[in-house]
């Protein structure tokens, strides 16, 4: 067997959601200079080099699919790493599941993916949990009475979680006075943001990517809205200050994990990814950072590059204790795993609590 | 006219046949593993693609208009064939010919009433009324909670593989072309000739135009049924006026009014952007970044160099009827 | 009930503006060449980012400054492409051009993604940007105000450039014949150069205004374009005030469906509306109709 | 055959056709002259359906045409040629006139989708007629060539051909003669005369060219601003001084 | 010198040569007509003169500097007129915006007016139709718009492709009138494309006769309408 692992990446390097391709493609190499820098992955006592084959699936499923029939059958990769999107993992599974390659997105958060999948797996949470989780935080921690939603009707992940924090937030004993939408890349919300002004909410949850969520919440600012703002792990990356600057200052969202937390795995992987990218960390970045890591303890575990005997060893993970915290997957494709929920404060993104 | 009578081995007959039988072949060894999957995968969605792309060649290349909404009635066909394949509890022999049809049936239906509305314009007018269909299609379906909204439909049965796609790219396009050399594809070309012209010789213009549009429809629905069978998961952006233009860069690189160029047009369209996929991942990962920068500039380059496309208004011998081949048609 | 329905309106009227600034110059180039530019959003884009860079690499630079300097950069990117990816297909087929500009489109794109990075940014402030109070809560920003005073500045200039100058009633004569507009001594290649010049630099602006008002990224410009062609066609294409009618149509069919029917079917009941709109009068609002002379 | 009332129509301000009345008998060979501007080509637009009339009628054998789209009118039997050659340029000389005998293919739909067996024969029948057709008109050379690269003698002839293959009772011929030099017009006034008989055509003819009217023409109308100003015999009318005076101009050219 | 003189000029359509290397001299303040039959090149040989077909061969001197270097619009500043067949009004324009382009190259400013009122003067009908949009006129109407907007560029030389197609009888005595009278009063040259043969060797000097490509006669126009070849294949027999 010649020596070197290779592993798949789908990523969105163009397309609409390029950011993330970006923290995805940075996240993948900072994996890959760690594992070589230690002479590798350890395959039955064999240390062999990891190779990543990173593709562009340019966030759309027609391309995802070639890019997974790719690196399955011509690369012949062990596993693949990806997509992001939820539509780009959706259109890779089934490939990945007939071929028998075992696949980790590290955050497709549309339940669907990984539903009745032996070999798909994903590092995060699911809309619902976190959907629920936010609502849960809106009422007891933040006691909004009212809420009103502003989310992408078009696109998956923010229509997810928006419908499970409207039944969540009502089930718990909240009204919801405004439930708005919009289409991807539309950039103007005073339309929407004028009516739900108009039914005055205490907080406004915004299930939104952190390139429209400043434009949303300067423009509420800006209209006179004094509500609070809620949003989900799309949220997190850093851009959402730059552009949202003191507007942004008070809300509250729910992320894979917190920077300032004191936990040994995350302070190393962001003190790294800053220093070598000189660039912050998000949530793009550190589900595929803890994706890779637990790809690779997998085939540590499996101690053969066997795709069966990985994908056994993934569903097997116990505790892995990833830069998004502790990961355990109980035999599904989707793990156990918490929430927290992240304050902005003075510019910075500060833990306030967790949720399980 | 080096082929006399039209009696050579290159015709139209033999070549589907020879198609469909390499296409049975190539998937049988990718099945047991002797063929890469990969080419197999590629195989297939060129197929679907030039049945997408001849189909809009009807319309935008016979018969001279600018529509830009193709991909919504891909949709139409796609949610629609998708819908029985997942619904309706069908053998596997039954469920797929019944799917496609419906996906068929439907989107004719659509394009039919979309085609009465727009051709009360024409030119950029017509554009914009196409480009708004889509729109709305899209809109509804990421409304319409049953049809999945932006999540799409996940587990579709796979019905598809590169042979049904190869039978289906192959009866698109013996229909195809023995529409368009018919007195229907003559009146289609008249109509972008001159259509006052057309109109004077007796041919009811919007019927005629909306009979291609109707066509184009339907056979787009076909794609879209392949197309959700064989990825088992489709979701409304796929289908939005990105996919349209995809199609729109293919039709015109392979060059309108000409049904060997929407081959043309496809294949190389997408050997392209495999191509520099596989050479710039072979040089580093980093180059991934490039690919979308560099596709965009040969596409540029072909089109500053061949004005009329690949094909533009030439056919492939082959195609032709053996009549018209009799006859010294086109190289 | 009054206040929301005029903060709705207003509303419209500041994204009628921006529709606007793309459709002037999606309208001027369609106008000479009967060229749907579909890289017109992207130059828009470009524009964006170079008043972007021009702030980032010199700080303190005045607006004053900057927005003629990006401008001019812009106009002179928007020739260059002309020269180079447009000019030798002056008399090829209309869709095979149609067919450069969108793969100059996805070009210009790229090639912003990986030099700036695939971020959205803003543009920092430089205009008024305080917000008015107009009473009843309903308010508006400075810069809102000034875009869409600017459009419409713009608009009525445009409007006696084309309409009225010598060099106007060039650019018109391109559009019907080529050949006779040289024969009257007319520097072809400069008068299609002016046009893109021209629409390129009214792109450029609008994407400064936007990259303020709201955010530039590198896509930006495919939706944008797409409306601001809508909102041309919608207009009646060719015509500057019909740009201008039909991007503060499109808004405010956009702005009021949100408002008062249902944000979900936005573009739905939005392509529905102008939809019908453009059954009723098939040449656009200002298009004459196809002169039939036969 | 064809008739006329008090046809009207104005174009904003301006009255082109007024009050147009005419009768064209069957086998007439009957002109329409007139200064530029006077309403001829609005006059034939209005007769094919092109514009609708203000006011007026137009009966073909009696039956009202008003109203009715150029198709429609095509297919009651009227054809015509055009002042600015309106052929199908990216199509072969051969397929115009194919394409003109659409009517007559008497095929369904479904023979054409899959090419049945009364598909072939029909299409192998209309070729031959339409190469007969082609060889009367002394262009079966042409046949595979594209219309728009034929010289512009052979253009006008195609489109004459193409409007006849439509099986017209009455054909319209909008100033045939245009740019022909006088040897090359006496040919089309040979072939005109041809097709007349061979074709058991009634012909309404727009022409500048004195010549063709006169050896033609069995009655001439003449209009102005719209209006009749004379009509009759050929060289009666053109001897008329308020003809003379609007149209024709003195005899003398005085170059 | 003459004023215009073109050597063994070629053109060719792709493979279809239209011009096989043509000769033609005209003198200041000549009339110079060139018939031929359908498709015989007239027209190519003009669209090469201005420019707006690229040549193959030949030379074409302008006061005896060659102009095959000069761009199309520069041809028109150096004051030759090109008013082509099928007329080139501007559909979408005004009457009067058509005649105001016609000035584009018209260096002497001032004289402008003046040169529009002797336009309206000699066709009254264009100056009805001011505002009218060239694309709705008659045939006829055209024509005139076409002569009138050369006539403002205020030339020197002017190339007439057919000015008398599509016209009324009592119209193209008017043009050739016209032609006449702006050779005669304002000295200007004219090479005059011509289908109506007997007309055109009325008002001209001189003549050339092209057959497919080729000069094969020239002569003074007196000669030329009692030649036997011309009088059988142009003048028709009357
Ligand atoms: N669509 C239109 N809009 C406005 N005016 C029109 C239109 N069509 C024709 N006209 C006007 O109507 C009048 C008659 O035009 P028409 O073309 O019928 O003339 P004609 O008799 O055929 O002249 P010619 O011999 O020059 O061809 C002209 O003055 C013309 O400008
Ligand atoms: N664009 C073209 N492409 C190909 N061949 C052409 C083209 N234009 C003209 N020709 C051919 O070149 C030859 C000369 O044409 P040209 O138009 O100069 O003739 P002409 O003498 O002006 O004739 P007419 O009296 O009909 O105007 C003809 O055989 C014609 O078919
Ligand atoms: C990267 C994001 C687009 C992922 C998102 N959570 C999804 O499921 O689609
Ligand atoms: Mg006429
Ligand atoms: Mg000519």
């Amino acid at each position: 067997q010649q020596n070197g692992v290779k592993i798949g990446v789908s990523a969105p390097i163009s397309g609409d959601i390029a950011a993330l391709g970006q923290s995805t493609k940075n996240a993948v190499l900072l994996a890959q200079e760690e594992i070589n820098a230690k002479g590798g992955i350890d395959i039955g006592g064999k240390k062999q080099k990891v190779t990543f084959i990173i593709e562009d699936d340019e966030n759309k499923p027609e391309s995802a699919a070639t890019v997974f029939q790719k690196m399955i059958n011509q690369d012949k990769v062990v596993a693949i790493i990806g997509s992001q999107s939820s539509k780009c993992s959706n259109a890779g599974a089934p490939i990945a599941e007939a071929a028998g390659v075992p696949q980790i997105s590290p955050w497709s958060t549309n339940p669907n993916v990984t539903k009745d999948k032996k070999f798909v797996f994903r590092a995060c949470f699911i809309d619902p949990f976190q959907g629920k989780a936010v609502a849960g935080f809106a009422r007891g921690k933040m006691k909004a009475q009212t809420a009103a939603v502003l989310y992408d009707v078009a696109s998956d992940y923010n229509k997810g979680i928006a419908e499970v924090f409207r039944d969540e937030f009502t089930k718990a004993g909240g009204k919801i006075v405004g439930f708005e939408t919009y289409n991807t890349n539309d950039k103007d919300f005073s339309a929407q943001l004028s009516k739900i002004k108009g039914a005055s909410p205490d907080v406004l949850f915004l299930p939104n990517y952190f390139n429209d969520v400043p434009l949303q919440v300067q423009q509420a600012r800006k209209l006179g809205m004094t509500c609070k703002f809620i949003g989900s792990d799309g949220w997190d990356n850093q851009e959402l200050i730059k552009m949202g600057g003191k507007d942004m200052e008070g809300s509250f969202f729910s992320n894979h994990y917190s920077p300032d937390v004191d936990r040994p795995a995350s302070k190393t992987f962001i003190a790294n990814y800053t220093k070598k990218f000189n660039t912050q960390v998000d949530a793009a970045a550190a589900l595929t950072y803890d994706s890779v890591y637990i790809l690779v303890k997998a085939i540590e575990k499996a101690g053969k590059l066997d795709p069966k005997a990985i994908r056994d060893a993934i569903a097997n993970t116990k505790d892995f204790d990833g830069a998004t915290g502790a990961i355990t997957f109980n035999g599904s494709g989707d793990p156990v795993k918490g929430a927290v929920m992240i304050r902005i404060d003075n510019g910075k993104f500060v833990f306030d609590s967790a949720v399980n | 006219m080096a082929d006399q009578q039209g009696k050579t081995l290159v015709r139209f007959r033999n070549i589907a046949i020879a198609t469909i039988l390499v296409a049975t072949l190539v998937q049988f060894l990718g099945n047991v593993g002797l063929f890469n999957n990969y080419y197999l995968h590629i195989l297939t969605v060129i197929g679907i693609n030039i049945i997408l792309v001849a189909s809009l060649n009807l319309v935008n290349g016979y018969l001279g208009e600018f529509a830009l909404g193709h991909a919504g009635f891909m949709a139409v066909g796609a949610y629609v064939a998708a819908l029985i394949a997942l619904k309706i509890p069908l053998p596997a022999l039954v469920r797929l010919p019944l799917s496609l049809l419906g996906g068929v049936v439907a989107a004719g239906v659509i394009g039919y009433l979309v085609g009465r509305v727009t051709f009360k314009t024409v030119g950029d007018y017509l554009a914009i009324i196409t480009l708004g269909f889509n729109m709305i299609i899209v809109n509804a379906i990421q409304n319409i909670d049953y049809l999945g909204g932006p999540r799409g439909l996940t587990a579709i049965p796979k019905g598809t593989n590169l042979v049904t796609v190869a039978v289906c790219t192959v009866i698109t396009y013996w229909i195809l072309r023995n529409l368009v050399d018919s007195v229907y594809g003559r009146m289609w070309l008249c109509i972008r000739e001159n259509a006052i012209a057309g109109e004077l010789i007796g041919i009811d213009v919007n019927k005629v135009k909306n009979l291609a549009f109707t066509i184009a429809a339907a056979f787009a629905g076909l794609a879209g049924g392949l197309y959700a069978q064989y990825q088992q998961f489709i979701t409304p952006k796929s289908f939005d006026y990105l996919k349209t233009t995809d199609i729109l860069v293919m039709l015109y690189l392979g060059g309108m009014g000409s049904l060997s160029g929407s081959i043309l047009g496809v294949v190389a369209y997408t050997v392209l952007m495999e191509l520099l996929r596989n050479v710039l991942g072979m040089v580093a990962p980093q180059l991934a970044d490039l690919r979308m920068l560099i596709s965009p500039l040969i596409l540029v380059l072909i089109m500053l160099t061949r004005q009329y496309g690949l094909m533009g208004n030439r056919e492939w011998r082959w195609l032709l009827p053996d009549r018209k081949q009799a006859e010294g048609g086109d190289a | 009930m009054i206040a929301t329905a005029i903060q709705q309106l207003l509303n419209a009227a500041q994204l009628g503006a921006v529709y606007a600034l793309i459709a002037l110059g999606y309208t001027m180039v369609y106008g000479t060449i009967r060229l749907i530019n579909f890289a017109h959003g992207d130059i828009f884009m470009l524009g964006g980012f170079v008043g972007f860079l021009l702030v980032s690499v010199i700080p303190g630079l005045p607006v004053a400054v900057m927005i003629p300097l990006a401008m001019f950069i812009t106009a002179m990117i928007g020739v260059m492409i002309e020269r180079v990816a447009y000019r030798k297909l002056r008399n090829a087929q209309r869709m095979s051009l149609v067919i450069t500009a969108l793969g100059v489109g996805i070009f210009l794109e790229n090639l912003v993604r990986i030099l700036v990075g695939p971020q959205a940014r803003q543009i920092p402030a430089q205009l008024p940007n305080k917000v008015l109070k107009l009473g009843g809560g309903v308010v508006i920003t400075e810069d809102k105000i000034l875009v869409i005073l600017i459009s419409l500045a713009l608009m009525v200039i445009l409007w006696v450039f084309v309409n009225r100058t010598l060099i106007g009633t060039a650019m018109r004569a391109v559009a019907d014949n080529r050949d006779a507009v040289q024969l009257m001594g007319v520097n072809l290649n400069l008068i299609i150069a002016t046009t893109f010049a021209v629409g390129s630099a009214l792109a450029a602006a609008g994407g400064i205004f936007f990259g303020q008002a709201y955010s530039i990224d590198p896509y930006m410009g495919i939706d944008l374009g797409w409306k601001a062609f809508i909102a041309a066609v919608i207009g009646g294409i060719g015509s500057i005030e019909g740009a201008v009618i039909g991007s503060f149509l499109l808004a405010g069919v956009e702005v009021l469906t949100v408002a008062y029917l249902s944000s979900n079917l936005k573009n739905g009941i939005a392509f529905g509306l102008l939809i019908i709109l453009l059954l009723i009068r098939p040449n656009g609002i200002m298009g004459r109709a196809e002169l039939k002379k036969v | 055959m064809l008739k006329i009332e008090n046809l009207t129509r104005s174009f904003g301000g301006l009255t082109a056709v007024d009050d147009l009345s005419l009768h064209l008998e069957t086998g007439d060979i009957q002109g329409i002259i007139g200064p530029n501007g006077a309403g001829k080509t609005t006059a034939f637009n209005l007769i094919t359906g092109i514009y609708r009339p203000d006011q007026g009628r137009i009966l073909l054998d009696g039956q009202d045409l008003s109203g009715l789209t150029s198709d429609v009118i095509s297919r009651r039997g009227i054809a015509r040629t055009f002042q600015n050659i309106r052929l199908f340029g990216k199509m072969t000389v051969w397929d115009n006139i194919i394409t003109a005998f659409h009517q007559r293919m008497g095929h369904g739909f479904w023979d054409a989708v899959f090419h049945l067996p009364l598909f072939k024969s029909r299409e192998r029948e209309v070729c031959k007629e339409s190469l007969a057709f082609l060889e009367r008109f002394g262009l079966a050379e042409r046949r595979n060539e594209l219309a728009e690269n034929l010289p512009y003698g052979e253009q006008r002839r195609l489109e004459i051909a193409r409007a006849l293959a439509t099986n017209p009772r009455v054909l319209l011929l909008d100033e045939p003669a245009a740019g022909m030099n006088p040897t090359e017009v006496e040919g089309l006034i040979g072939l005109i005369r041809d097709i007349h008989r061979e074709f058991d055509l009634s012909i309404l003819l727009i022409e500048h060219h004195m010549p063709v009217v006169l050896k033609l023409c069995n009655r001439v109308q003449v209009m102005d601003f719209g209006r009749t100003i004379a009509a009759g015999d050929p060289h009666e009318v053109t001897g008329d001084p308020v003809v003379i005076k609007a149209y024709l101009g003195d005899e003398e050219d005085g170059l | 010198m003459s004023i215009l003189e073109i050597k063994g000029l070629s053109v060719s359509y792709g493979a279809i040569k239209a011009l096989e290397g043509i000769d033609l001299r005209i003198e200041e303040g000549e009339i110079v007509s060139l018939l031929g039959a359908n498709g015989a090149g007239k027209t190519t040989a003009l669209r090469a003169i201005s420019r707006l077909l690229p040549i193959q061969g030949g030379d074409i001197l302008f006061q005896g500097k060659s102009i095959t270097q000069v761009p199309v619009h520069g041809v028109v500043s150096l004051g030759i007129a090109h008013v082509p067949e099928g007329r080139g009004v501007f559909p979408s324009l005004t009457v009067q915006e058509n005649l105001k382009l016609g000035t584009w190259a018209n260096k002497r400013k001032s004289a402008i007016p003046d040169l529009r009122q002797e336009v309206y003067r000699i066709f009254p009908r264009l100056e009805e139709r001011k505002t009218q949009l060239a694309g709705t006129l008659s045939g006829g109407e055209q024509q005139m718009l076409a002569l009138g907007r050369a006539m403002m560029t205020d030339c020197r030389v002017m190339l007439l492709d057919e000015p008398s197609m599509g016209l009324s009888p009592l119209f193209v005595k008017e043009v050739f009138r016209v032609i006449k009278e702006i050779n005669a009063t304002k000295g200007t040259t004219i090479l005059l494309v011509e289908q109506n043969a007997n007309m055109a060797l009325k008002i001209a000097h001189r003549g050339y006769v092209l057959e497919t490509g080729n000069i094969v006669l020239e002569g003074t126009s007196k000669d030329l309408a009692h030649d036997p070849r011309v009088k059988e294949a142009y003048l028709g027999h009357q």
